[in-house]
């Protein structure tokens, strides 16, 4: 294992370390339990916006804290979810008297966590509301497993209903926007390559030297089926093909179409993919009013990249436009 | 012999070497079907439990696992965090108060503990997880006649619920994006349980 | 080589028309010669800035075209300069009366492509200046050899030249401050692996399991040396040593530090990078006034980074904090 | 026997086929001292020229270069392009007007075409650039009595070039970054102008 870090163990602490000397104009960051709040929080009578999970994700949750998107974050250890004592000094920390919305990955470990927590906050009077993301057709949804896992779409989750939270929108409002972008959102993911956890220092699944893997999770998890590697043109039909049908996304819909590279794809190869994205999209009559094409929800150094799909309505569209300023997603601010 | 104080503290403490010399077959375990960080979750769980029992020296057997309990959900962290945790806190107030612990209360505890695991994690018998385990070894120690007894059949209990996961199909957890994958491996949350019963055989046992 | 693409002579093509489809509120995009160019282009009496180079540092330069910033890029094949027919349509689409600046980074065949464009450019009575980057301490400098190469200050000497344009500077005044901003800058870069170019599909150089490139260029040249990969403490004292020692930075001197990912390297370890350059500054008795942390001038897949460090005046601040907004780099926009 | 116009074409066609057939070896010295891509560069920018050739059908040997030349300089980019562009540039340039082209014409154009390269690129002999094959076969057709005589001389010379610029240590273009590492490797800009003498060779001899 190769990488820029000073121990395996201390991977999450320095990056917090480099956050805090990055952005603390903008960013309050503490250790123990690790939270990194937006330096001008709690922001009275707004709704207050919090996320967390595994590290190794980044920019997001951390990087996505700032005016027009989160409030705070809670990162764990690496793909490990945080603890309810981070996500209770989180909304703790954030909560302005409006309550605050859990934006959580829908993975059992982030899901009973951040359970724990809202039944703490709850009681200690912080109203929590949680918005679960389960977009990744990968994964067969049903009432016996744990469900599809939340991937693309909490990041536009989190920009759509940060810019709702500074509209003043109440907490109900809020979450129930977060929900329908869920709801309206769907995620497939593929990798050229595993990635390498630094804890265990090995890749997360093998890999022949010409295959690919198709369905991949953030976490290593190996996806649906792997297959020989054909040009961009056809790995974006595997992707592309599934969210599609899943939704379904039909004619006339208009969409926010989201390449987002896995963190060791190069950016000339997501633009390479989006081109592909784009005329697929135009073969079945979608509109992209909006897009977004780079590196959001990352796993660690893995190549390969996921694209998401987000049927949009005017809410969700003004809501994205709105101001955004944060390390990862900044715009008119 | 009941379960004082003292014997709990060494239960934790075996907890905490085993998850340590353990570590490296936990991850993997996970790797194979998970994410790969049970080994070192639990065993940054356990180092942080020892540290918390030293600091607070707490004075008898519910609190002891109470102490136990916080220090997990506050440092594991993904599911097992919040799983260990649950049980650990359930047993803990089902034993609050007793300065000596008993097979009888030590068997309505760990049931206790089952059922918080269950509401928390939602899972079935034969879902793949540390339910496997746990609940052969409860119902074990429930059936039988005294606390040593009781012990040896729930070690064997959750060693057997544990080699039981093995043909399963996952049905919670990280394991169960795998589908039909996530057959042909032992759980590693079953694994860490059956841990967790061995250490207390040789702590409680008289 | 495993690669998003769908073929190694298509990758520039494809990767512009990716762009072209998710900018085209944005961007002009053409192909024969290929020249990226703001919608608005030419701003009548702003100065015209244009950039160009081998393509596979995406976002640069086509990802620095926009308001604030560059007005045309010129990508050229994969590690290859592009051709003066380029530079000199995207110097006819820009120039509002007001003369186009070129900023070069220093490679011999970028300059002398460069030379040849300004040549024509002149003859059909377009005013025409050259900014040469060069800030590569890994390089030698000399007479007698191609000279030190362009890297990490082309980003910064791209944004602070655009907001002096937008400032209404002229045409000497923008040369001038971006031939400041060269001359105050100084970077070093470094690989964990090589990268892989489409077109030979082979890595650049061999690196054992354990061993980092110090002192790599972004085109996949070997560095100045190899040794056993250290902590990113150590890592970072090889690439600030060189850096500081070589303007020199002294202490008191206000800076910018750009920590700059090479393409495959996950945002987590930029950041724990950025905490030991921080202190290393702070050592030195730097004060870090500004910052820019991520993949903005990369060499493909290579993993590994690069640091820059540039001696501020007000004038590059108020340039730099200037409204930016390109699909690479943006705020206040 | 002199150069015409169909001779030079046939010369083009050559160097073109040649580039095509070292592309890899081409590349491969690029990649052992400059960044890999010289045999791309100049297979794709000569395959533009024989297009450019068969569209426009200059009429004598000097158009025939300056169309290539103009091809190159649009089509290959890095150092290569301006620099087998600004050669062949000035060399159609001095045979300007003439349907025939004897040896001393021709010698005369390859001066002016080194001399070109040099402005352009300012490399010395000695740096480990294409000047290093240039330079030895310019001076051999400059020094021979006919034509035939000349091309064979010059080839040889261009070979004996590229060979001596192996021990060099490069001071001009991306090999200069390697400093001494440069050494025992041979030149790619230099080979390939062994290429293009070995096709006039060809093509041009009577
Ligand atoms: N819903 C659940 N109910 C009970 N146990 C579960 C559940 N989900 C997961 N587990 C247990 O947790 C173990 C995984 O723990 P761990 O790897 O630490 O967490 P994570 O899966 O978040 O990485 C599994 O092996 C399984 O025994
Ligand atoms: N300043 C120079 N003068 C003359 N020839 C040069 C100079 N710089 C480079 N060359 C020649 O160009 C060759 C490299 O060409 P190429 O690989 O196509 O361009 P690049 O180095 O930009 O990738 C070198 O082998 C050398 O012969
Ligand atoms: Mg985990
Ligand atoms: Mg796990
Ligand atoms: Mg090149
Ligand atoms: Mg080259």
């Amino acid at each position: 294992m190769k990488k820029l870090i000073n121990a395996p163990d201390d991977v999450v602490v320095d990056a917090l370390r480099g956050m805090e000397a990055a952005h603390p104009d903008r960013l309050r960051v503490s250790y123990d339990p690790a939270v990194v709040v937006r330096i001008d929080a709690p922001v009275q009578g707004k709704v207050g916006l919090i996320s967390g999970g595994g590290s190794g994700h980044e920019p997001m949750h951390g990087g996505f804290v700032g005016p027009g998107m989160l409030d705070a974050a809670c990162p764990g250890q690496v793909f490990t979810s945080p603890t309810p004592d981070q996500m209770l000094e989180a909304s703790k920390a954030v909560n302005g008297g409006a309550g605050v919305v859990h934006i959580v990955k829908n993975y059992t470990g982030d899901v009973m966590n951040f359970d724990m927590a809202a039944e703490m906050a709850g009681g200690e009077g912080i109203e929590v509301e949680t918005v679960l993301t389960n977009d990744d057709v990968a994964v067969e949804d049903s009432l016996y497993t744990a469900g599809r896992r939340g991937v693309g779409v909490t990041v536009l989750a989190e920009k759509i209903c940060g810019g709702a939270a500074d509209d003043g929108r109440s907490l109900q409002e809020v979450a129930e926007l977060g929900r329908r972008v869920n709801a309206n959102g769907r995620s497939m993911g593929m990798a050229l390559t595993p990635c390498v956890n630094p804890t265990s220092g090995k890749p997360s699944f093998q890999l022949g030297e010409d295959e690919v893997e198709i369905g991949i999770g953030i976490h290593g998890e190996p996806g649906r089926f792997r297959e020989k590697i054909g040009p961009a043109s056809q790995v974006a039909e595997r992707l592309m093909t599934p969210i599609l049908e899943d939704l379904p996304f039909s004619s006339g819909d208009r969409v926010l179409a989201f390449v987002n590279g896995m963190g060791g794809t190069p950016l000339i190869e997501l633009y390479i993919m989006y081109a592909e994205v784009a005329r697929i999209a135009q073969d079945h009559g979608l509109t992209i009013e909006r897009n977004l094409i780079g590196d959001f929800i990352t796993s660690l150094d893995m190549q390969g990249c996921s694209i998401t799909l987000l049927k949009l309505d005017d809410e969700m569209v003004r809501h994205w436009d709105a101001p955004v300023n944060t390390p990862g997603l900044r715009w008119k601010a | 012999m009941a379960i004082t104080r003292d014997t709990t503290v060494d239960w934790m403490e075996r907890f905490a070497v085993a998850m340590t010399e353990h570590r490296q077959e936990l991850v993997a375990l996970d790797t194979a079907i998970g994410d790969g960080d049970h080994g070192t979750n639990m065993d940054r769980g356990m180092g942080r439990a020892l540290e918390k029992l030293r600091a607070g020296s707490p004075d008898d057997p519910g609190a002891v696992l109470k102490t136990v309990a916080m220090a997990l959900v506050s440092s594991v962290g993904g599911a097992a965090g919040p799983l260990y945790g649950t049980l650990l806190l359930q047993m803990g107030t089902a034993l609050a108060g007793r300065p000596e612990v008993d097979r009888e209360a030590f068997a309505a505890a760990w049931r206790k503990g089952l059922e918080g695991v269950q509401a928390r994690g939602k899972a079935q018998p034969g879902d793949k997880t540390m339910v496997d385990a746990l609940i052969p070894a409860v119902e074990a120690l429930e059936a039988s006649a005294d606390l040593d007894e009781g012990l040896r059949a729930a070690v064997k209990g959750a060693e057997q619920g544990m080699h039981a996961t093995i043909p399963l199909l996952a049905r919670k957890g990280r394991a169960s994006y795998l589908g039909e994958r996530s057959q042909d491996h032992q759980d590693p949350g079953a694994t860490s349980t059956y841990y967790l019963f061995k250490a207390a055989g040789e702590a409680l046992a008289g």
